[in-house]
């Protein structure tokens, strides 16, 4: 059982064109896993499907990005024509003078787009790992969201039934791995790779540190081994 | 009618009155985001963000700032004690279970019930709902803080909302920059305007009606 | 905002007759509450629904119990006459020939139990605090569980929808709080804890150790403090 | 028919077989806690418990048990490098969510279509389901490792499960004290007696047909 690759090339070679990938960080670069997206371009898949909270908006903002850093994000892809649809929650610029790759490519209809409420998509996602295969929320009643969607009332109140999302990788950005795939995150950089890391066929994850086992105390794990397929250190 | 708008600290400053002592808050980007700042001594409130974090404190300082700390607004934190982190998934459990006391959101138009439209401006076509629908309808109380004009004249406090809906009959609240109003079963109740500013002068700028209290006053801090 | 109480028997003092309880532990003392299932016992609120794992398994079993140590769980509050209805996986002793105190009241009618599979179990609070009232979930169809449930099927495979389970209160057992609510647990005691203490209106949590906030790193912090609502130490 | 049966040992050291390099596995109470004493050399494989708990090692030394470290069968575990813990809500995720490749249980009945039944007797009145469904639908695969019969005598491989059911056409190979058969959609066929044992014998303790596999052979380890 070997986990570990030496190169960001290698650990994405095998996703063929048509994937879906759960790709991630909250929005920011803290948390996105720069160097596999950017293995993923060079090596050139087409046709995927991204289920991402953003669709690729730091390159564009500098949203949680320190100063005079130019982050990658899924842009990249979109940039690439790799990209055929993103399920997302805040695909767009904040600004519309600045437009994401995402937004310049489905104006030319060139890219589908599923817009998903964050708290929904990071339930979706959770359910995906979880063997969930639908549930009731609150969340997106009396708007666009619940088109198409059975509604059902509880106690009163109502609720819209969602669907799981799984995907055939993970592409996750950790902190520290063990080389058992034990991981673990920092600070805010959990966020959607700590629920995309459970609902992928095979996860793949970079971290700053590849450790033996037993370096990462085990109140320290935030995913257990068994979420983790394979590991590059950057 | 040329008594000046309140600014936009000022209007966090009398958002930040409502924010009581253990609350669980979540502030949203723009004007909200700056509420912190001005929560009456001796309050303990737990800032909630939907980038995985409970109790942060202040913002980072120059240099020392960590993209691994931010915020929903991407500001970055500074590490403070008691602070928690967790994924997405938690994130949104709490905001769902009914976990937050009170969030505060920008909006685009509010409703005479309380309607809430903040994620899409339909002439662009496109839009971010991002955390707003989730919560909007988890969180305990729902305080919207924004001008109460756009920037061409229109009017934001409208009967019905024409902008797609984040989420029905959600809000409590609205403070903006000439007024405080509440979300009632009877309608929109005028609590207090800003000084120079009549209950008369903030229904020009109102579509939608709105009942006059009793003890109407001015903001007060 | 004080969370801290002095005595078990003051943060249990107003739970009313005919709440809503969750009180756990796995099955074996470690993560069980005995000290405030000892305080509710002295206390004598009545017509109790309990959900738990077990309905009190380690009084008669000895499971995970250290040799020689008599340890306290829910049965106590059955024995008292206060438990109507249990919501639980394990209700019974695996042995026929020492029963629990649930098993001789259930066959003497005076308790109401509700058999729900474990995981069931667990994901049902889970939703309960998560603001999901209802989901699918594979385990049970086939079998009894399914009794007067709906069920679907999606991808070619048979689900049955669970409902939420949310409590009045949370009798939880954690290693250390700090006193603004911030609880960690140690080792497998996380079990049931981890979700009830999310699913109560009031969580109260009887811990090892208070200490000063900071004094719990920020990474060793399981549950949030908006979780918890008193702390009482052991 | 004199020929001896398997002891607990055996049939765990034969179940221990099955299991591979990388795989997670949840061990049930009774015979299969014991497979994890005999996992030929060189294969890694993660342990999972419902307890809430990934790659656990022995049990705890005596003298050195912990309440707040045990397993679902209640036995104190040591600390090994690389364990971590989690709550119950994600040890049933992990179960659920398909990411646990072996599950190894016990049985009071076994049908030809796989049906298993592990959860109430029925005179009692009463059972204790505990985790045994969610890990009969979520395992990837599923091995029941149990005494060929019963205590009194009856065969415990039957047509049709007569006691309620943890999980309908779920079990894939099933381990005894006199045979390994496996769950084909065609029926059960039988792979290995135990030394002494003919496809005969163990086709007399058994209700359901057997199919005789073409390389039929005596249970090696």
């Amino acid at each position: 059982m070997n986990k570990v690759y030496s190169s960001f090339n290698e650990a994405v070679a095998d996703i063929p064109d048509s994937a879906t990938l759960m790709i991630d960080g909250f929005a920011g670069p803290g948390g996105t896993s720069q160097n596999l997206i950017r293995a993923l371009r060079d090596q050139g898949a087409s046709d995927l499907t991204i289920i991402s909270n953003t669709a690729g908006l730091a390159s564009v903002s500098g949203f949680g990005t320190l100063p005079g850093q130019k982050p990658i994000d899924i842009g990249i892809l979109v940039d690439n024509g790799q990209v055929g649809k993103v399920i997302a929650s805040f695909p767009v610029s904040p600004s519309p003078s600045r437009p994401t790759s995402f937004e310049k490519a489905y104006h030319r209809g060139e890219v589908e787009l599923e817009l998903v409420p964050q708290g929904t998509l990071a339930e979706r996602i959770r359910a995906g790992g979880a063997g969930i295969p639908a549930f009731f929320t609150p969340t997106g009643i009396g708007t666009f969201v619940t088109e198409g969607k059975e509604t059902r009332s509880y106690d009163g109140k109502e609720y819209v039934l969602e669907t799981a999302l799984k995907a055939d990788y993970a592409l996750i950005r950790g902190y520290m791995a063990d080389t058992m795939g034990n991981l673990s995150f920092r600070g805010t950089s959990m966020n959607f790779n700590g629920v995309m890391v459970t609902a992928a066929a095979i996860s793949i994850v970079e971290v700053d540190k590849i450790v033996d086992v037993g370096e990462i105390d085990s109140y320290r794990i935030d995913t257990p081994a068994l979420y983790v397929n394979r590991i590059v250190e950057v | 009618m040329v008594a000046e708008r309140l600014p936009r600290e000022v209007i966090a400053m009398r958002v930040a009155q409502e924010l009581q002592d253990g609350d669980v808050v979540n502030l949203g980007i723009g004007i909200p985001s700056l509420c912190s700042q001005f929560v009456p001594e001796g309050r303990t409130i737990f800032y909630h963000s939907e980038s995985g974090v409970l109790n942060y404190g202040p913002m980072a300082e120059e240099g020392k700032e960590d993209q691994d700390l931010i915020n929903a607004s991407g500001q970055f934190l500074a590490p403070v004690k008691g602070m928690s982190f967790f994924d997405s998934g938690a994130a949104f459990a709490m905001i769902r279970g009914g976990h937050i006391d009170v969030t505060v959101l920008g909006a685009l138009q509010v409703s005479s019930k309380g309607d809430l439209a903040n994620w899409m401006i339909p002439s662009r076509g496109i839009g971010n709902v991002g955390g707003a629908m989730d919560l909007a309808v988890g969180a305990k109380k729902v305080i919207v803080s924004m001008e109460h004009i756009d920037r061409e004249g229109n009017p934001k406090i409208v009967d019905d909302c024409t902008f797609p809906l984040t989420c029905p009959a959600c809000v409590d609240m609205i403070v903006t920059d000439i007024a405080v109003i509440s979300v009632q079963n009877e309608g929109l109740v005028l609590h207090e305007t800003a000084p120079g500013w009549s209950a008369a002068d903030v229904q020009a700028e109102t579509d939608a009606k709105l009942i006059i209290a009793s003890d109407l006053k001015n903001v007060s801090l």
